[in-house]
């Protein structure tokens, strides 16, 4: 069970207990929203950009634990970076969940959600974790709807 | 046991024995279709229905025996009256586009269900797109059954064709059909019953149901994945022009013109998966030898016990509680979201679906996203819904 | 020995060792072929895609992982460009209604060759009919190949689509697809090469080819029946509308509209042949790991030999004498009509097919109704083609 | 390979060699082609019909040696004959095709034709014995083609 235990580790359960920045906030500048076709989990994202930097990241939608608590540890890491720093730890997390990459793969820049990296382990899971990060990085190229990959 | 002839519950997930409460997804097979399946390959390897060689006549006599058993099995008038399908959702598609794409124009209606399976809907969608025609869907009650009170409306002067589930894949309910086609006919609208969950169920009668059209999944009903039929009534078969152009479909071919063959080989155009037929011939014959009666009344057994234990479990819902419904159970638990519950119970060796189950609208009704499945086969047990409820109170456990 | 390891070849026909020449029609399988399958339905029997349980998940794993060595074996830019279908009629005509029913009109011409298996004739008939388009014919000359002068004319402003095949059942004769490629694109006329014949001996790169479709069989390439991949260029299968509605093709549906799933999903609705795509990814192992250029080169010298022992039977006439060809013979003999060959030679263990298969314009064009067609594999032997020989002579003492 | 021989019986062979009533006649009242939609056989059936009287049988077509001696064993059968006998002697001999008649079956009146008899023990070539009858009973009824069942 421990692999179990792992993926549904305290941190996770609070971030789904307790989301950050959740709901849908009274303005925004983009916004997107992220399907996944395989389960019907719908994810939305709410930011305000203002001179290439992330001002407020919101998100609601009603998902799993593992999919909330991605996107409020994800909402929590962005505030405040350029986009350009953004998408850089986009392309971290993306390696933290891909199936390949070593067990231990930690990034100190990615802080708490380091805590997701047992999802790779969970192959049919691996969307519910990144949902949040497509659709994040649709709103943001202004793009209505992402779907993951 | 009739459960010591499925070879694929034999496995262990996570160390714990598998407990496969996933049926109404795909079904386990039996013994007797996966040996069918390997004694084509192995000593009938040949194409079929052009040939004179004999083994080319003996894999032409296997796969045309299949269609006789599902025939027997359906009870349909002749065994031609079969088409061989990949699934279900292949039969939907080739009505929708050979017998109702042609007979319906802008303004006509063609009336589904709210209960339907999304094979049971977009290829109405696409038609409607292709035609200017409306969809138009019987409602549902909260006990997830289906709103005939309308019907007379809803079956009006527009109405070009029906086409209902027999037997919900998301809440087991049992629609009645035989009621509802007697109601089209009277208006004169052909009906297809779209039987995938059927089939593995109940004992499906298409002449007494009198339906037009009948979809058969061959992977639910224990036969091998890419099998499937669909029964149409002769003279609808013989009027509908082909579907796929290919091999097989034609009498005759020049560069100017073609003449198409006889039903059923005018819908089975190019070499078809002569194996997964065979193997569903096999699912057809072991269902009619276990017996249809006996099934039914396993499902009873196991649908009364797992309500049962079901209800025990506290803060759990479960949707769909008609009177007439099939050994399938969607629920949720508050608390604790459908995937990461299938995620925690597969650890203990259980596995259900989890999600909308290709019925978006049906979950758009009861206002979730999805929801936990557990649906059961004949082969099922007692115990094995204890392990289910057992895991249940692990995955709260967990969350709380 | 790589023939050993087809166990269909080893049973008897009318107490003769099976010979078996059709393979044209369809190919033995492998062991390694008929255990994936059967792995699949003892160790991993789950629907595919949709489920958070470890055994959907490792069907799942074990499905993509196939279309991913189908990929490398045509040298697909990616795995998502194929789509898994029952074959390759099924492949033409997803391409013909997707692709090109709604990019022609009454006058526009879509361009095919003589050569062509009624698979990929009739689809395009069928569109010709749906939208007054004309249907055009690259001729063929006395050798069984294609004639290319006047391809200047065939391909004009009008043409909006060539299908063109890459080696012809009947006669073996292998195409120039790449140049035929060049010349249409040249005109901007976008290209489907029928690869049904080609796979099973030479090495097809899709993106050397630079066609935009490419359709794969999968019986025919040693791979399980009902299985097959179409190949398309991403840009295509984005832009082209789905095929099927159903399950999985589907990112969102409510009544009044539907999302659609991106490309490979959004043209595989429903349950696919789930076994039959894992068999056929171990027959693209499979392939790979014998060597297609052992493959090609094993043909080569069957082709040499068959020609060789054939023209000594006198009385025998070969249609089909490209310089570059398939080991596939297609031929009558003076005095007996083809079937009554089949059903003799049958008798002493060869099997043969007997016909027009399914190529009824060629025979049209050499004047005859059809042809003993010999169809060779890589495991097919020196001895084998004696015994055809042998069994020949028989048939022709039979008749005078 | 005794099956084999009693297929090919020298009856058989010899009416292939030597068709009766082979060819198109200048004149007829009726005719149908037969095909059959599998290997892409045709047999034409010409026919001369006169107070129900079937005058002349005459067929052509290019086929099997089953075929040509089914078909030429049926015109010698049919001429002379009435329609109302012809079609009591095309339901006997659909009975001596018929797969799970017994193996000697034998009907007086059929005459030669019983010599096909060794045919339904090869399923793929039934067609081949069983087209031109079809053709001749499609001829018969005024329909222009027939394809075997
Ligand atoms: C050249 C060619 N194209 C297409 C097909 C059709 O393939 P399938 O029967 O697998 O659909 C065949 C096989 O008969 C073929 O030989
Ligand atoms: C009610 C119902 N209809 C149609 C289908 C589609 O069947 P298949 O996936 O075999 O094409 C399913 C299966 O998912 C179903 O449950």
């Amino acid at each position: 069970m421990s692999e179990l235990n792992k993926l549904y580790k305290k941190t996770i359960l609070e971030h789904n207990r307790n989301p950050r920045n959740y709901g849908i906030p009274e303005n925004w500048t983009h916004h997107a929203e992220g399907l996944n076709a395989v389960c019907g989990d719908m994810v939305n994202v709410y930011l305000t950009i203002k001179d290439d930097v992330l001002q407020h990241v919101n998100y609601s939608g009603e998902s799993c634990a593992i999919s909330m608590a991605s996107a409020s540890m994800m909402t929590e890491l962005s505030e405040g970076l350029t986009l350009a720093d953004w998408f850089e730890r986009f392309e971290m997390f993306k390696l933290l969940m891909s199936k390949d990459a070593a067990e231990d793969l930690h990034y100190e820049t990615l802080g708490p959600v380091n805590n997701l990296v047992t999802v790779k382990k969970f192959p049919s899971r691996i969307k519910s974790a990144t949902l949040c990060w497509y659709a994040m990085a649709a709103a943001i190229k202004g793009e209505p709807t992402a779907t993951t990959e | 046991m009739l459960r010591d002839q499925f070879p694929g519950l034999n496995i262990q997930v996570h160390g714990k024995p598998l407990v496969y409460l996933d049926n109404a997804a795909t079904a386990q097979r039996p013994q007797a279709v996966i040996d069918a399946v390997n004694d084509y390959y192995l000593n009938h390897n040949a194409n079929i229905h052009r040939g004179v060689h004999s083994l080319s006549e003996s894999a032409t006599e296997l796969y045309e025996q299949a269609r006789v058993s599902l025939a027997k099995l359906i009870n349909a008038p002749s065994h031609k009256d079969l088409i061989f399908v990949r699934g279900c959702t292949e039969g939907v598609n080739l009505v929708a586009q050979t017998f109702v794409r042609n007979r319906v124009k802008a303004g006509d209606e063609i009336l589904i269900s709210h209960l339907e399976h999304h094979s049971n809907i977009v290829p109405w969608q696409l038609v409607c797109e292709q035609t200017g025609a409306k969809l138009k869907v019987i409602p549902m009650n909260e006990q997830g059954e289906l709103v005939l009170d309308d019907l007379d409306q809803l079956l009006n002067e527009k109405t070009r064709f029906m086409a209902v589930g027999h037997v919900s894949n998301a809440l087991g309910t049992i629609n009645p059909v035989k009621k509802l086609i007697q109601a089209a006919h009277d208006k004169g609208v052909p009906v297809l019953i779209d039987g995938a969950q059927a089939m593995p169920h109940l004992k499906v009668d298409v002449q007494d149901l009198d339906c037009d059209f009948y979809t058969v999944s061959g992977h639910k009903m224990y036969g091998p994945t890419g099998s499937g039929v669909l029964y149409g009534k002769a003279e609808h078969l013989n009027a509908m022009p082909p579907y796929h152009g290919g091999g097989e479909m034609i009498s005759k071919v020049t560069f100017d013109s073609t003449v198409y063959n006889a039903v059923p080989a005018k819908f089975e155009a190019g070499t078809p998966n002569i194996a997964g037929g065979i193997g569903l011939g096999a699912a057809a014959e072991f269902m009619m030898k276990a017996g249809l009666d006996n099934i039914t009344q396993r499902d009873h057994e196991l649908r009364i016990y797992a309500e049962q234990k079901l209800n025990e479990v506290s803060g759990l819902r479960v949707f769909g509680t008609a009177k007439e419904k099939a050994p399938v159970f969607s629920f949720v638990i508050d608390g604790i979201h459908a995937h990461d519950i299938g995620t925690i119970i597969d650890h203990y060796g259980v596995a259900i679906r989890t999600g909308h189950h290709c019925t978006m609208p049906i979950f758009q009704f009861f206002g979730v996203a999805g929801s936990c499945r557990a649906s059961f086969a004949f082969y099922n047990t007692e115990q094995e819904v204890d392990v289910l409820v057992e895991s249940l109170h692990k995955a709260k456990a967990m969350f709380t």
